[in-house]
């Protein structure tokens, strides 16, 4: 496998495609969105039970490729706890990540996703799930589609 | 010198080169195919020698402009035996085609509590112009079913969907995602004796079979020249004359008029009419060239070349774990389409990419046939004249690797 | 390295020919122009090397193939200033355009009542469109009228016809007939002020100028690649991003729908909704290598060569016996256009024919502004960048030898 | 001037051309048909004045190259007296003579316009008032249009 593949794969992703966390349908979800990429199908819906600003549980389902269950799972991890203010900050690193190939500024799982930036049809993949998830936090009523943004 | 079958991958020049540093496998065809290097230097040549604009000009390369705008109307006639020239009009693609008969047959017959036919198995492209033109008139949409992962059309059921309301009957050749060839004979004998206007998206049959209008008795039909060894921007829609003549034209301009006044015009007859402003003469041309390239090969060759390699992939693919493939058991177009349990299509096509080979993934714009059938998405392999059966043990190998490396499938 | 003036026919092979024994003089250039070398070859190099189905490809080919197409859509984009690649929708050209604006902006925001405004000087591309649609939506057309012989707008009935009701101002940049440039800034600016809509026919201005759309201020704008130095087959529509997102779709197909159920579907934004099937991404690489060319040699240079020839053929041609010149007195557009006292402009540019220049004679698709200006046909010369002076002499001997021939003129 | 256009622009056509016989409407027409060329703006009208089968008058108007203007003067001169039958014939051998340059059988006018044949694109010019006058001939309402025609 090429190294650009195996940074692709990195075993992060492939654990989070495997097993993934957050699954499925909060039963007590106060918000929720739904995603899709029309150029291959991918589905996403983000479901998220708010506490005044912060985000106090959230879960996905949803299929597609393993670079965009393994975005959605890993970020279902990274956003739980956060207010909306450090959603968006979180989301703005993560769009870094996978656009230059730059690493986080502290160690985190998310490094995982840098190796996306060399598949530039893929980086649609993995910002699905956050779209999807910043559209419920606004409660913005569209669906978020990778379409409507430049990723 | 007609093109042989011996060394028909030099005729590709696309065809040499690496990809991730493997020779390139291309089994993408069915979104596009390839050009012959003399459909290349038929496009080349003519820009280089006779380029001009056509109809209107009485100078020396205006007038050697239009016959081969024309010779290429003429040759295309001859490919699918339309009775005359004047039935086959040059548009961008199979897509536009539709689109065209959608508006302009469409709006003049169709009305509120008209059916529109279509199959469960049709292309966006033949789905939607007839969604759109739906809502414009009030006439409504039905779809023959199709029976399931064999990918047949529900023959039983015709007799229940084709009843009186319905207008018109649009309904692929051969199926983009199942392979499946259509009865296309018999289900516009079946619609014409009911009086129902049939529309035929040959988008992936014209390049493929012998096809012949007349013989399958079609009143419209669809294709695209970039699916049949030659460019993009070119495309036919073959209607039969006294149809066209009686519709009104879809978009207006340059060309298409017999008198235009500030306020009033009057319109030439097919197909000018339905060729508003320049004409795309110089990929007619490239089409033209096209055909020519195909009959050399044989059109009943290609049919057997392509069926075969679809068919072994078919076999071979079978043996993996975890698949599911689509399409009929017996013969089918070139195509054989596919998924695995626990390894989604795109991640399948990016590995595959790994090893030099080109394959789609995803829902190849038939979204309700997906539905329909419980999937998102399937990789597709699909063939062409230059395709050999090295590249099949090439998609095979490609496919374990794939599904080993995801603990998948077993 | 950029295409340099001073060997420039060098650039175009298909200059070098004869034409009956005669050097072939082009003179037909509005109608369409040639081809660089360097276009011929993108297209060529493309179908070599990097053809592949773009947009929804995961392969390494249809990576390629969707960077040259998008780039060619960021080409563009920069070549008129448009504000974002989203504004560029890719069209077979100006024609196809045009009845994409009427067609889809025309259906939503036109009604009985409502005037869509024209000008005397309009191409039947830029007039039967808005015919069609006024037909369907119960609008009517009103014309700004044209001076006379001298071919410029009345500015000063401008008050009188822009009017409220006026929901659409669609005209020429340049006149294909006239040669006249009209003042696209000023006439944007007073429709904005009156919040009408604009759409600017720069067929005969963008391969020839610079081009600015958001200093010209218009709403629409279309072209075609084929008039500057491109291919047949592709043209562009720009449209203001705000206004194409509240537009619905015209044709349905693949590619623009972002999801589709059997009986309802949803659309992409621009420009992907405008889009359906696959696109003539050949052609659109092409029109992306004609704008490096054309600004290669600045477009400024481009504008005063072309503008001096038509000036020196206009005086130089005003000393023969019976004719009657057309268009402004001072600068023009790269064209001339003239008709003779009892010789008819076919039998003008047969003879010309015979001496190897190619001229065009006829309504050249203005008929209603022939009318006005009691006329049926001219002769047009017209130039481009390869064109010289000693052309206009061979110009203008032609043309004595005709009119001594018929014995006309004196 | 090379063979071909000498060929093309022969003394009777160019005679026809400059002195139109039977040019302006007639004022006891009892039938009419009007004929254009949508390729290049070419006008025609015919009007006859048919007794029983026979054209007693014939007369053209309209605007056109040469050709066009010296074939409808020249039709004029050999349709008036002839049945409708014998028009038929004419306009046949006519046809063949502009489309294959062969000379006509009798000693004829029509012969100047077999060098019609070698300029493709000028024959619907020589046919545009033919049409016209059959039109009119038939009663045939629609307006004749080079377009719906194959010459
Ligand atoms: C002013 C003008 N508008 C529109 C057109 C139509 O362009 P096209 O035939 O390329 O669609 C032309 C050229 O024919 C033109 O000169
Ligand atoms: C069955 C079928 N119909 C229609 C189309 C649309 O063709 P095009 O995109 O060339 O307009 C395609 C290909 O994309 C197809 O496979």
């Amino acid at each position: 496998m090429s190294a650009d593949l195996s940074d692709l794969y990195q075993n992060v992703i492939l654990d989070h495609n495997r097993r993934p966390r957050n699954r499925g349908r909060i039963p007590t979800a106060n918000r929720s969105a739904h995603g899709d990429n029309p150029s291959c199908g991918d589905q996403c819906d983000v479901f998220l039970r708010l506490d005044g600003d912060r985000i106090a549980e959230i879960s996905f389902d949803g299929s597609g490729c393993a670079i965009s269950q393994a975005s959605a799972s890993l970020m279902t991890t990274q956003l739980k706890g956060k207010t909306s203010a450090e959603a968006e900050r979180l989301y703005k690193e993560f769009h870094e990540i996978v656009t230059t190939g730059k690493e986080p500024e502290e160690i985190s799982d998310l490094g995982a996703f840098a190796g996306v930036h060399a598949f530039p049809a893929r980086i649609k993949c993995a910002t699905l799930s956050w779209h999807a998830a910043l559209n419920a936090l606004h409660g913005d009523p569209a669906p978020a589609t990778t379409e409507s943004h430049k990723d | 010198m007609p093109p042989t079958w011996d060394r028909i991958r030099d005729q590709f020049p696309i065809l040499d080169q690496k990809v991730n540093g493997r020779p390139l496998v291309y089994l993408d065809n069915a979104a596009t195919t390839h050009k012959p290097a003399s459909v290349i230097a038929a496009l080349d040549r003519f820009y280089a020698r006779d380029n001009s604009n056509v109809h209107r000009g009485l100078h020396a390369l205006s007038m050697r402009a239009t016959d081969a705008y024309e010779g290429a109307r003429s040759r295309v006639k001859t490919f699918i035996n339309a009775a005359a020239p004047e039935e086959i009009i040059f548009t961008r693609g199979t897509t536009e085609s539709i689109n065209l008969v959608a508006a302009s047959w469409g709006a003049a017959n169709l009305r509120k509590g008209d059916v529109i036919l279509l199959t469960e198995m049709e292309h966006h492209s033949n789905l939607v112009p007839w969604q759109l033109v739906a809502q414009r008139t009030g006439a409504t949409l039905r779809y023959l079913p199709v029976t399931g992962d064999d990918g047949l059309l529900d023959l039983a059921s015709l007799d229940r969907v084709l009843t009186p309301e319905v207008k018109l009957f649009a309904f692929t050749h051969v199926s983009n995602t199942l392979g499946t060839i259509n009865p296309a004979a018999e289900l516009c004998a079946r619609a014409r004796a009911l009086g129902v206007t049939t529309v035929v998206d040959a988008a992936q049959s014209v390049g493929h079979m012998p096809l012949d209008v007349q013989a399958m008795g079609c009143d419209f039909l669809a294709f695209s020249g970039h699916k049949m060894a030659s460019v993009t921007g070119i495309g036919v829609l073959y209607g039969r004359r006294a149809l066209l003549d009686a519709m009104p034209p879809w978009q207006g301009g340059g060309g298409m008029i017999s008198s235009v006044d500030f306020h009033e015009s009057r319109w030439k007859p097919s197909p000018e009419r339905f060729e508003a402003g320049t004409p795309n003469f110089g990929d007619a041309v490239a089409l033209g060239a096209s055909c020519d390239f195909l009959d050399g090969l044989g059109r009943d060759e290609i049919r057997r070349h392509d069926a075969d390699l679809a068919m072994e992939a078919r076999d071979r693919l079978s043996e993996l774990p975890g698949i599911r493939i689509l399409g009929p058991g017996g013969e089918r177009g070139g195509l054989v389409s596919f998924a695995f349990s626990g390894v989604h299509a795109h991640d399948v096509v990016t590995f595959a990419d790994e090893d030099g080979i080109a394959l789609r993934g995803g829902h190849h714009c038939n979204q309700p046939l997906m539905r329909r059938l419980g999937l998102t998405s399937t990789v597709r392999a699909s063939f062409y004249v230059y395709n050999e059966r090295r590249e099949i043990d090439a998609l095979v190998d490609s496919m374990r690797r794939t599904i080993k490396f995801f603990g998948a499938g077993g």
